[in-house]
């Protein structure tokens, strides 16, 4: 019963800008797009179920609103230059939702279960790195890692590295994704699949002052348009995402504030460099030149995301901006015919079925026709489409021609926004993500050197140079990095979503 | 009777057999890897080895239809590729919210078809059976869809008086239930006033008359009771489109049932779930059906059960 | 005889459909009186059933309606009455029984309850009264059983049992008039005799007046007092039964009682009315009967006769028996037997 | 002339009535059960009885149209039971059948040219004859070529049913099945039909087996009648012996119960009591004993057999003596 | 006199003769329909409908695919009578070439639906026994899934196109018109006729062909035109559900669905592609309704 305030926030309808209204209670709902998977953080690689998870659960670090890394159990963290062993130093009394102490001995007890190769646990992998937990002595911890990992700071900061109780993990096994047990700013009450999800305040949370309301209830809401009447009627007091579309239409209405940020999600459309004629580096560019990325954004993102000016999104770590291919059809055509394209080429351009996708891939397919490119749209359904490009097991016999996809790094860091889906033969699929089938050795070396070390300046120095090279070799046309985009009525605050699009509530209060 | 009812409960049996072995078929032949798809976006191949393996994907097909069939037979539905939990648990959970939609837009359509028929078939050729008859073809050509969008577009949105969706209150159910037996009320009414009007001519009909019975009571006494004989018949074969419609209907109310879940389960190929919920469509579709059944021999006094 | 408790004048019923106006019964006048078996006999679409349906004003749902002649019913023109009104003498006043026993009783409703409907509708009795009358009924149309039956469902029944239910249905409120519309056609001959037998006995009982329609001249010979023929929608011939059948005056009567072959009576070819039956809409503008008509004269096909006394109390519609020219009333003379 | 065209041999047909789940127990409606008779060239014998007793039946079977549960039918010589839908095809020209309800045995959705055309075309008859046949055969039943390209729902009963009686001529049988081609007629055009049928028999020289209800009808057109009931011959003799001195029971009721029409005669009516029994589950021994007037003991338990008292008169009654005097 | 008797004889014979000719069983039909007012006049708009399918792309004012990112959205107005969409492109001018698509898709899905149930419901009906238990209890299964998921299935299967939600709809058609054909064939099959022609040893083939299909056809006409806007329904939903016909196809249900997130902006995006396929899938319906009245058979479905 929390969502029975809605009739305040109709008070007027008549569409006045930034009119204030007000809710009773300190129960908040979100509206969210669908289901989560679980609520196990080890075993959930979503980041809606993760963004559950951390209201409940807390990691050593985590990040803060722009990406940063910041300490959360970790008081504070050191490594080694080559960045195989990573000390931490953890908060002291500090006590799980069941009374259970967190100290060095549980943060081994979860990252023994995330290094086991034999969990079976979603996350596993990113942790299969740690070769060693060892309790340094109560509030300290050290992981040594069987090879160097330059990024495994983030992977600490990300949501898989959330801790449990371990009393708990004891107690309910793999069944702990029903019985969350952290340390985090809410408890666990129920989560009914389907309907949603209850949490209430930890009142013994160890951060001063917060949470600063009562409880929140996530409900999975499919419909874009079932989404936004909850929140326009108050049925939901912040929904996310919000689709661009929209925006306009409900922004500053019915007090309800939109919240459009960047984020670290990149969309691109990736062209199969083994594949005729884009395995050529004027043709892959003159596709870039041959797409208006102003009116992408207009027409398809509907202002609400920038232009993608690197291969990863600014907030991504070790960004290094590029200088833009412009919009220029006659430049297009010019590097076309310079490639021996003739007109009328034909492609076909893959992507999923959801109205968003579907649209970008019917604008890109109207670019392409100005230079003469006939393009065949195939929207498909999540599972056709991950067995088209998964099921193929030599590059060659790869049938995608062009991919329209989106990559959200969810460490943050930028090996792990470039080399899964540009990172050579390694990453290939079925391996990972390389769906543009790029290879350059150079780019590859460049990859390896970044985590070789965890030296800051040479990561830093890595990952540019080789951002420079993939943008030159275009093996995709750069679309945009896209915003978060939230609705929320107008008496929230703290509540936001993090660039990597996850949830952040620990903040949350209702202000008057 | 009761010996008719254990006869068609027997004969369920094979059907569901058939219908579990199809289903295993067909949603073995849905291309997509459940592994990929469970292991997420950004795991890489060992991950998805990890969990085929988990989910003993790895298994060759037919090995993996036995254990789904003993296990089946057992009555265990297994577990959700997706979430992990028990098939039953995830089913059992969405069952009812799909079951009262289902109940509640049967009831109001039965209730509405059945009147706008008898007006229609007792007002033949007149405004009343015009207007009855064109408001249900209406309602069988709308886009269900579409019509759901509008009506939140204006109850909930505009007008403020129901919720756009979820299922909560009473309240709740108004929207959801009225979209989804749009279709079936239309049909309902259709099919009663056709039938009511072969009915009207019989000759019973005009016994009824020539004992001086009132024009009310020939209709609703003697006529109602024989026309809804084909009505009930043709109602039940409606619950299935009425679960296919709950598909459509459950995703734009953000109706946590069944139809719902299938959708999901079916973007990751969750195997065990869509096989169990697509055997308890059919189950439900048969069951019905022997409800219908039983009930057109309550009305139906020729027939016996034998 | 008394005064005729039914009185149909010139009654005409008509048929609007989009091919055009079927006047089905055109100029139908004949009475009965309590006690009498009135028999119409006729082809089949000469009218026999609408005459009793707009009797019992039951074209409702038809495209028919009476265009024109009275009903009198005990003085009252039954055309001219509310729908009301009428409603509270059907079933009381003047019972009918339909030509199909199998489809004329609700399959859906236990005998008892059809039967009784009618008895609380117009007797007002209580329900246990009416339960008493329904198995006195069923008693006196010969069902053993009577208790047992009114819980059973029409289809447990065979066609003669329903006939029956039909016949206890019509008499249960002591109608006047009775109309039965073909009641034994679907039966068979041994069923037909003890359904025949039964009316027979019931309305000597009761004086009740009947109105027996039927197609079969055996079943008149035996049942009836005086007998209406009809063809394409008008009466044609009415005498007492012995008349007609010793000495019919129209050709059509004449032809039918000579089609029938009799038993004990073997003729190597029977004789037969040439041509088919007519069809309503097309109808010829003289005497109905003139393309079948051996006697057929130029008259016959212009103008249609008029329906006369010619000796008392028998009518006919013919040219022949009216004053017709002298040259053709040869022909008069050579057709009679 | 007494050449035996067909033989019939103790035939039945049993119809199953819907099994029940858990009983072994097959029930059967008894629709025919065991008649015998035999049908001279050229002659016509009469089935009569009552609506259910199996008459039509009867009819489909000598037809092939339904495989007899047992019993061996014999025509011209030739056993054809046994025989397969393929072998008996080409047989089929010989043995034709009027059907009773000649509003449902013409297919509305063919002229009357088809319909009649169908048969010569079923049995292979060149194309440039079938023209010629059909109007010929219209002449014969007494329409006329004008009739051709119309269609059944434009006629009236008496017609349809003479272009079933047409059809039914097409490929020159020697024996035609009549299943009450009168019974749906008005009585007016009822003696046309029946006028029509002795005229082609004379002319072509058929076998009638004609199935009627109607005694008065059957007396006038049959050389011998059979007597049936409930499936089972109760009599069978010449016409005239039938009509004179019928020796069982159930032939006197029914040939009393034919109302005459005739207001003059009064008759003393032999009305039989009770209904006709259901063929599902027909009474024990003689199966009228429980409408028999003259029932016996003996009639519940025992069969009787049907016997030839007199030359050409056979009857199954136990009485047939005693009651025949 | 004389003259005078033989002209009245002879008119009432002429008369008769008249008569006797243009009774076909099909202007029996054209009568009966014709007075089914509703039916005639949508009767007229489908004519209208495949007209302007077969026009359509010719004819409209707009080309349908040619964006216009300046003029994106603007809802009903003298030059864009249905308003824009979000490419700017005409939605009109779409709604009127995607006629075509929404036909096509309604005729041929239920073509070959209608053609495998026919053969698989007279097979089932005619032979009975074993050949009948086999096709109905297949049928039976096919009928235990709601329609869309099957569809949604053969399209997984198929992969998306237009082609194969023509596929997926025919295919879940195959067991409601199988069960239709065969209960008519049942029907059919128990007439006095066919008996009759069985009698004059006709061959099975040609008792099927010639006597029991044709019997079934009315059953089928009706069923097929009612058949047709639930298919267009149908790929409606699968377009709404993504699974639809492939960008830029004007096909009614993509604009629709491409439209909903626009609801609160631009509903015209949404509500014109919507009326068109009500308006149309209405006419299916009440033609179907007509047919039924004049043909009458008995659809117990
Ligand atoms: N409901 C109706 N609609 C149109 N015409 C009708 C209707 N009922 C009867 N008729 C016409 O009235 C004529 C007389 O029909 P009616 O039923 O009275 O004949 P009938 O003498 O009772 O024949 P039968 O012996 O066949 O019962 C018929 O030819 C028919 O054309
Ligand atoms: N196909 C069938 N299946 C089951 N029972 C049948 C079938 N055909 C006939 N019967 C039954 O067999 C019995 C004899 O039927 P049949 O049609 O031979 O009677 P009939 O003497 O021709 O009667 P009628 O005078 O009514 O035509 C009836 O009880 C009937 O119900
Ligand atoms: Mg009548
Ligand atoms: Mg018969």
């Amino acid at each position: 019963g929390c969502s029975d305030s809605g009739g305040e926030g109709k008070g007027s309808d008549d569409g006045k800008s930034a009119e204030k209204v007000t809710k009773e209670g300190k129960d908040v709902v979100v509206a969210v797009a669908s289901n989560f998977t679980g609520l196990d953080p080890h075993d959930t690689n979503d980041t809606l179920s993760n963004s559950a998870e951390k209201t409940m659960m807390e990691g050593l670090l985590g990040f803060d609103k722009d990406m940063k890394i910041i300490p959360l159990l970790a008081k504070e963290y050191s490594a080694n230059d080559e960045a195989t062993e990573f000390t931490f130093k953890l908060r002291e009394n500090i006590k799980f939702h069941d009374g259970t102490p967190f100290n060095a001995e549980a943060v081994k007890v979860n990252f023994d279960r995330l290094a086991d190769p034999n969990s079976g646990l979603k996350r596993h992998s990113l942790f299969a790195i740690i070769e060693k937990t060892e309790v340094v002595n109560d509030y300290e911890v050290k992981f040594t890692l069987s090879e160097p990992f330059g990024a495994m700071i983030n992977t600490f900061a990300h949501p898989a590295a959330l801790i449990i109780s371990p009393k708990a993990l004891e107690e309910h096994g793999k069944e702990i994704a029903r019985n969350p047990v952290g340390t985090g700013p809410f408890k666990f009450v129920e989560w009914k699949p389907g309907e949603g999800l209850e949490i209430v305040k930890n009142e013994e949370y160890w951060q001063e002052g917060f949470p600063k309301v009562d409880s929140i209830t996530f409900k999975p809401v499919t419909e874009n348009g079932s989404r936004i009447a909850m929140l326009q009627t108050g049925e939901a007091d912040f929904i996310y995402p919000v689709p661009t579309e929209q925006v306009e239409g409900i922004d500053g209405k019915d007090g309800i504030e939109i919240e459009s940020k960047p984020s670290i999600v990149v969309r691109y459309m990736a062209m199969n460099t083994l594949k005729e004629p884009f395995d050529d580096k004027k043709v892959r560019q003159a596709l870039n030149y041959a797409v208006n990325k102003d009116a992408f954004i207009k027409v398809v993102m509907n202002d609400q995301s920038s232009k993608l000016d690197s291969v990863i999104a600014p907030d991504v770590q070790y960004y290094a901006q590029q200088e833009l291919y412009k919009f220029d059809v006659e430049k297009a055509k010019e590097l076309l015919k310079e490639a021996g394209v003739k007109e009328g080429l034909k492609a076909n351009l893959w992507g999923a079925n959801n109205s968003s996708a579907i649209k970008a891939m019917e604008f890109l397919q109207q670019q392409l026709a100005q230079v003469g490119i006939e393009v065949e749209v195939f929207p498909m359904e999540a599972g056709t489409l991950s067995d088209k490009i998964w099921s193929v097991q030599e590059a060659k016999d790869a049938d995608i021609e062009l991919y329209y996809g989106g990559w959200s790094p969810s460490t943050g860091d930028a090996d792990w926004g470039i080399r899964p889906l540009v990172g050579g033969e390694d990453a290939f699929p079925p391996n990972a993500y390389n769906v543009s089938y790029y290879n350059n050795p150079k780019v590859n070396q460049l990859i390896l050197d970044g985590l070789q070390t965890a030296d800051d300046a040479a990561r830093a120095k890595a990952y540019e140079e080789a951002q420079g090279i993939i943008w030159e070799d275009a093996p995709w046309v750069f679309l945009t990095a896209e915003n978060t985009i939230a609705g929320k009525k107008n008496y929230l605050k703290g509540i936001y979503l993090l660039p990597d699009g996850s949830l952040s509530v620990s903040e949350l209060e209702i202000v008057e | 009777m009761f010996r008719f009812i254990i006869k068609r409960i027997l004969e369920i049996i094979p059907i569901l057999f058939l219908v579990s072995i199809f289903i295993f078929m067909f949603v073995h032949m849905i291309p997509g890897d459940p592994a990929r798809l469970v292991a997420g976006v950004d795991a890489t191949l060992a991950d998805v080895e990890l969990v085929r393996e988990e989910l003993g994907l790895d298994k060759p097909i037919v090995e993996q239809y036995f254990t789904y069939m003993k296990n089946l037979v057992q009555g265990d539905l297994g577990k959700s590729l997706k979430t992990g939990r028990a098939v039953s648990e995830e089913i059992g959970a969405r069952f009812m919210p799909t079951f009262w939609l289902t109940v509640w837009s049967m009831a109001w359509a039965v209730i509405i078809g059945l009147l706008i028929g008898v007006v229609s078939a007792t007002k033949r050729n007149k405004w009343q059976d015009y207007f009855g008859m064109f408001g249900a073809v209406s309602g069988l050509s709308l886009p269900s869809f579409w019509l759901g969008l509008m009506l939140i577009q204006l109850f909930a949105v505009k007008l403020g008086w129901l919720p756009t969706g979820g299922m909560e209150t009473w309240k709740s159910f108004i929207l959801p239930a009225f979209t989804l037996g749009t279709g079936v009320a239309a049909v309902v009414a259709r099919f009663t006033r056709s039938s009511l009007m072969d009915v009207l001519k019989e000759d019973y009909i005009r016994t009824g008359r020539s004992k001086g019975l009132s024009e009310r009571k020939v209709t609703w006494g003697h006529g109602l009771r024989n026309a809804m004989i084909p009505v009930v018949t043709m109602t039940g074969l409606q619950f299935g489109f009425l679960l296919g419609g709950s598909v459509v209907i459950e995703t734009v109310f953000s109706w946590p049932g069944l139809g719902k879940l299938l959708i999901d389960s079916v973007a990751y190929r969750d195997y065990p779930v869509i096989q169990a919920e697509m055997l308890i469509f059919a189950l439900e579709f048969i069951v019905i059906n022997l409800i219908v059944d039983l009930l057109y021999g309550i009305l139906n006094p020729q027939i016996r059960y034998e | 005889m008394d005064q005729p408790v039914l009185k149909v004048n010139n009654l005409q019923t008509y048929f609007t459909s989009d091919a055009g106006v079927v006047k089905a019964v055109d100029g139908v006048s004949f009475e009965v009186s309590k006690g009498e078996t009135l028999g119409i006999v006729g082809e089949s679409g000469s009218g026999k059933s609408v005459t009793s349906l707009s009797i019992m004003r039951l074209l409702k749902d038809t495209p028919g309606r009476i265009a024109d002649g009275e009903i009198l019913y005990e003085g009252r023109d039954l055309v001219k009455i509310s729908e009301n009104d009428m409603r509270k003498i059907r079933g009381n006043d003047i019972a009918m029984i339909f030509q199909e026993p199998m489809t004329s009783l609700n399959p859906v409703f236990k005998i008892g309850r059809q039967l009784e409907e009618a008895i609380i509708l117009h007797l007002k009795f209580s329900k246990k009264e009416a339960r008493e009358r329904s198995i006195e009924m069923l008693t006196s149309v010969g069902i053993s059983r009577p208790e047992k039956i009114v819980h059973e469902f029409p289809h447990q029944l065979s066609g003669g049992m329903r006939q029956r239910v039909m016949i206890a249905m019509a008499m249960a409120c002591n109608p006047k008039v009775l109309i039965a519309d073909e009641p034994t056609t679907a039966l068979d001959v041994t069923i037909q005799a003890q359904i025949l037998d039964l009316m027979r006995n019931l309305t000597k009982t009761t004086d009740t007046a009947i109105l027996l329609i039927t197609h079969d001249l055996g079943v008149v010979a035996e049942m009836c007092d005086r007998v209406v023929v009809m063809y394409g929608g008008r009466a044609v011939e009415e005498s007492d039964v012995l008349s007609i059948f010793a000495n019919p005056k129209h050709p059509y009567t004449q032809g039918l009682l000579a089609s029938i072959p009799k038993i004990g009576e073997r003729l190597d070819r029977l004789q037969s009315i040439p041509g088919n039956v007519p069809i309503p809409s097309r109808m010829p503008e003289g005497c109905k009967f003139a393309p079948r008509c051996p006697h057929a004269m130029d008259i016959c096909w212009e103008k249609e006769p008029e329906y006369k006394e010619v000796i008392t109390n028998h009518s006919v519609r013919c040219w022949l028996h009216e004053e017709v020219p002298q040259d053709e009333s040869e022909l008069v003379g050579s057709t009679q037997h | 002339m007494s050449q035996n065209l067909l033989e019939v041999h103790n035939i039945k047909k049993y119809f199953p009535i819907k099994k029940k789940l858990f009983s072994k127990k097959k029930e059967f409606i008894k629709a025919v059960d065991g008649i015998s008779f035999t049908v001279k060239k050229g002659e016509t014998l009469s089935i009569v009885g009552e609506s259910g007793c199996g008459k039509s039946t009867t009819g489909r079977v000598l037809m092939k149209l339904l495989e007899a549960t047992e019993g061996k039918i014999v025509f011209e010589g030739n056993d054809i039971t046994g025989l397969s839908d393929d072998e008996i095809r080409p047989l089929r020209k010989e043995f034709q059948m009027v059907f009773q309800d000649p509003y449902a045995s013409l297919n509305p959705r063919l002229t009357v040219k088809e319909i009649i055309e169908e048969p010569l075309i079923v049995h292979n008859i060149d194309k440039a004859k079938r023209a010629d046949r059909v109007v010929e055969l219209l002449e014969v039943v007494g329409l006329n070529k004008y009739h051709a390209n119309r269609y059944p729902h434009e006629f009236s009963g008496g017609q349809r049913q003479r272009i079933g009686i047409a059809r039914a001529l097409a490929v020159n049988p020697k024996l035609i099945i009549a299943d009450e081609p009168v019974s749906a007629l008005d009585v007016s055009i009822q003696s046309q039909i029946l006028n029509l049928l002795k005229d082609l028999q004379e002319k072509y020289d058929l076998t009638y087996i004609f199935i009627a209800h109607d005694l008065s009808v059957v007396e006038h057109i049959s050389d011998r009648v059979a007597v049936m009931y409930l499936g089972r011959l109760v009599e069978l003799t010449t016409r005239d012996e039938l009509f004179a001195t019928p020796l069982h029971p159930y032939t006197k009721a029914l040939l009393s119960a034919v109302p005459v029409p005739d207001p003059t005669v009064k008759r003393n009516r032999i009305i039989l009591k009770g209904d006709i029994p259901s063929p599902a589950a027909p009474p024990s021994g003689c199966t009228f004993h429980t409408r028999c007037p003259f029932a016996q003991d003996r009639c519940r338990e025992q069969i009787p057999e049907f016997r030839e008292i007199e030359k050409e008169h056979f009857v199954a009654c136990h009485f047939a003596e005693e009651l025949g005097s | 006199m004389v003259e005078l008797k033989l002209t009245k004889k002879e008119a009432y014979m002429q008369q008769s003769m008249e008569n006797i000719k243009s009774n076909t069983p099909f202007s029996e039909f054209w009568r009966k329909f014709k007075k089914q007012k509703l039916a005639f006049v949508s009767f007229f708009f489908i004519l209208f409908l495949i007209a302007l399918a077969i026009v359509g792309p010719f004819i409209v004012p707009y080309d349908i695919a040619e964006p216009d990112y300046n003029n994106v959205l603007t809802g009903p107005t003298a030059e864009h009578w249905a308003g824009t969409d979000a490419y700017g492109r005409d939605i009109f001018s779409r709604i009127v070439a995607g006629t075509q698509i929404s036909l096509y898709v309604g005729l041929t899905s239920v073509f070959l639906g209608a053609l495998g149930g026919t053969f698989f419901g007279l097979i089932a009906g005619y032979y009975g026994k074993k050949v009948d238990a086999i096709i109905m209890r297949g049928c039976d299964v096919l009928l235990a899934f709601p329609g869309i998921l099957l569809a949604i299935g053969i399209i997984a299967i198929l992969g998306p196109g237009l082609g194969n939600v023509i596929i997926a709809v025919a295919i879940f058609s195959v067991p409601v018109f199988a069960r239709i054909v065969r209960s008519s064939t049942l029907a059919v099959k128990s007439t006095l006729y066919v008996e009759a022609t069985k009698s004059i040893g006709a061959v099975p083939r040609r008792i099927i062909w010639k006597h029991i299909f044709p019997g079934t056809l009315s059953s089928i006409i009706v069923y097929f035109t009612m058949r047709i806007g639930s298919a267009i329904l149908t790929a409606a939903s699968l377009s709404f559900l993504g699974l639809g016909a492939q960008p830029p196809s004007p096909e009614w249900g993509a604009m629709l669905s491409g439209g909903r997130d626009y609801l609160n902006i631009a509903p015209h995006v949404t509500i014109f592609p919507g009326l068109a396929i009500f308006i149309t899938v209405l006419a299916f319906n009440l033609l179907g309704d007509g047919l039924r009245d004049a043909l009458d058979p008995k659809i117990k479905d």
